[in-house]
């Protein structure tokens, strides 16, 4: 092997096991006073051109790095499954159910609010989509399920959820005004 | 062999750690397989050895003196005609003396060449500043249809109540029962019952909730001194009769 | 640029990113699931054969490392890693080769009483580790290695202890007492 090659190896090393970019100076201290750093450093960029790995110069200093057009790679994604909160489930189960339908309705249907992370979560599961905006004061945001909803549940339609025509036929997907509903569930509990 | 005991020792001969230390190097003089050595003059090199130190006038720590007390042993049990009372024998002695150097000289060369291994931080670098790998995680979310189901049924047992609709509902009004009371109770001049002031064709809701507001009624009225209330006792009926 | 080269390339530049040594599937979460990977990384093995920066394999993972011939260019802005006793390696030697170990134990394969600090400058240099109590009488700790130890000496596992193999095959990893059991017994055979 030439001067040059065994130069370029011993650079090379120094580089990559280097912390920092590192000057022509550093180089020398590791590599010989006399060395022509510069020529080592000349072949080593050839060497590397196209590869994973680049040698970049930035300013007069000099290091490794990989590839810019590789950077995607140094990322991976892992998909981890979690199960959906009792939240979760109950709320999708009324967007299902009721759709389209607002967050209020949603929280009268529950009995419960519900936190601003439930329906992001399913969104993020790709189960529900925002479906317009109610033409009531507020134009509250409406939420429906969508076809990857159906295929994940394995539905054809909306109609193949189990028990949507009993549930009808026992009044409890009538809707409900809010202020009427406070009233008369008072009304009747006095009655009983 | 105390701390102290062994820093004097290894000052003064050559770092010999230990007895066995010692007896592995001798037996490696005999230039052959530790299993082939002999343990006879092995022993004869240890003891001389330790003679030699004596004469020398170097203290040797106590286990070293042990051991060749022990090696004395071992070697007239070896050369005197074998007594089969004792247990261990001699030669099982002097086997247990040499596997001891075997192990021990297993791990010495073992360590050794652990050590002359390329290290990592001392002989191998590896990257000085990796960009480092980044895992994203993401979440797939996992539900079950029946869970969904479920989740439907107990929200609808949860709110049933809460889902009644009272359609049509007949009430009497407190304004509707002062008006009745005030224009019926001047057509009459002495005490009547409250109940005889309820609609007679009131059905059984609607003749409670005319009640209800009717005594709300009378109330009002006597706060504003129109009319005058009499009961005997709780419960007893309630009488009106208008003020004059 | 072929396939198996743009491949290379991603595995280049995945390992050269890397905090750790990579195994096949780690390559493959980043560089696609159907890839040669290790088409890939014998290409890369030629390619860096002879440089200053070498692809290592250590088990059934890889990493690159400079080359050992030039770690003198790399070693001196850094502190030379004390250079351990004799009583040190062989405790060493013992603890790995025979772990969990006690320190009676270490002390019966060295004929000698193993000092107060012998034990804790291994500890301190991060290669050995306590290791629970043996269940015997006096309930006495064991000490083993760590993966520090491991990475230190280049090895991907316990089983890549040089001779370790050779060395339990003749039986010079199991105690005198069993050893000397085998021995008489073998003679009995003998004499039968």
């Amino acid at each position: 092997m030439s001067g040059v090659e065994d130069l370029a190896r011993a650079v090379e090393a120094v580089l990559f096991a280097a912390e920092h970019p590192l000057g022509i100076e550093e180089l020398r201290a590791h590599v010989g006073a006399q060395a022509d750093v510069r020529a080592a450093l000349r072949t080593l960029e050839q060497l590397y051109a196209g590869r994973g790995i680049e040698l970049v110069r930035r300013g007069d200093q000099w290091h490794f790095q990989t590839a810019a057009d590789l950077a995607h790679l140094l990322r991976r994604d892992r998909e981890d499954s979690r199960k959906l909160s009792r939240a979760g489930v109950e709320t999708l189960a009324i967007i299902a159910y009721h759709e389209p339908v607002t967050r209020a309705e949603i929280e009268a249907i529950r009995g419960v609010q519900i936190s601003k992370g439930t329906i992001d979560v399913l969104m993020e599961a790709g189960w529900v989509r925002p479906a317009g905006r109610r033409e009531v004061p507020g134009r509250p945001l409406t939420y429906a399920t969508t076809s990857a909803f159906l295929s994940h549940f394995g539905l054809a339609s909306r109609r193949d959820l189990p028990g949507i025509d009993d549930l009808r036929a026992a009044g409890l997907l009538d809707p409900v005004d809010l202020a009427v509903e406070q009233e008369t569930s008072e009304t009747v509990t006095q009655d009983e | 062999m105390s701390e102290d005991a062994a820093d004097t020792f290894k000052i003064e001969i050559e770092g010999w750690e230990g007895p066995l230390d010692l007896l592995l190097a001798l037996a490696r003089n005999q230039k052959v397989d530790l299993r082939q050595i002999s343990i006879l003059e092995l022993v004869e090199q240890y003891l001389g050895f330790v003679n030699q130190a004596r004469a020398l006038q170097l203290e040797l720590a106590a286990d070293y003196l042990v051991m060749a007390a022990w090696l004395a042993f071992l070697k007239s049990a070896l050369l005197l005609p074998r007594n089969p009372e004792e247990t261990p024998g001699p030669e099982e002695l002097a086997l247990r003396l040499q596997l001891r150097l075997e192990r021990l000289n297993a791990m010495r060369e073992a360590g050794a060449r652990l050590v002359a291994r390329d290290r990592m931080g001392r002989d191998v670098f590896p990257r000085g500043s990796p960009e480092g790998l980044r895992v994203v995680r993401q979440a797939r979310w996992e539900a079950e249809i029946f869970d969904l189901i479920a989740a439907y049924g107990r929200i609808s047992a949860r709110t049933r109540p809460m889902m009644h609709v009272v359609a049509h509902r007949d009430v009497m009004t407190l304004e509707e029962a002062i008006e009745r009371v005030s224009d019926l109770v001047g057509k009459r001049v002495d005490w009547s019952v409250i109940e005889s002031f309820l609609p007679a064709d009131a059905g059984d809701l609607y003749r409670k909730s005319a009640l209800a507001s009717s005594f709300v009624a009378v109330l009002e009225l006597a706060r504003q001194g129109k009319v005058e209330l009499r009961q005997k006792s709780a419960f007893a009926p309630l009488y009106v009769r208008m003020l004059p």
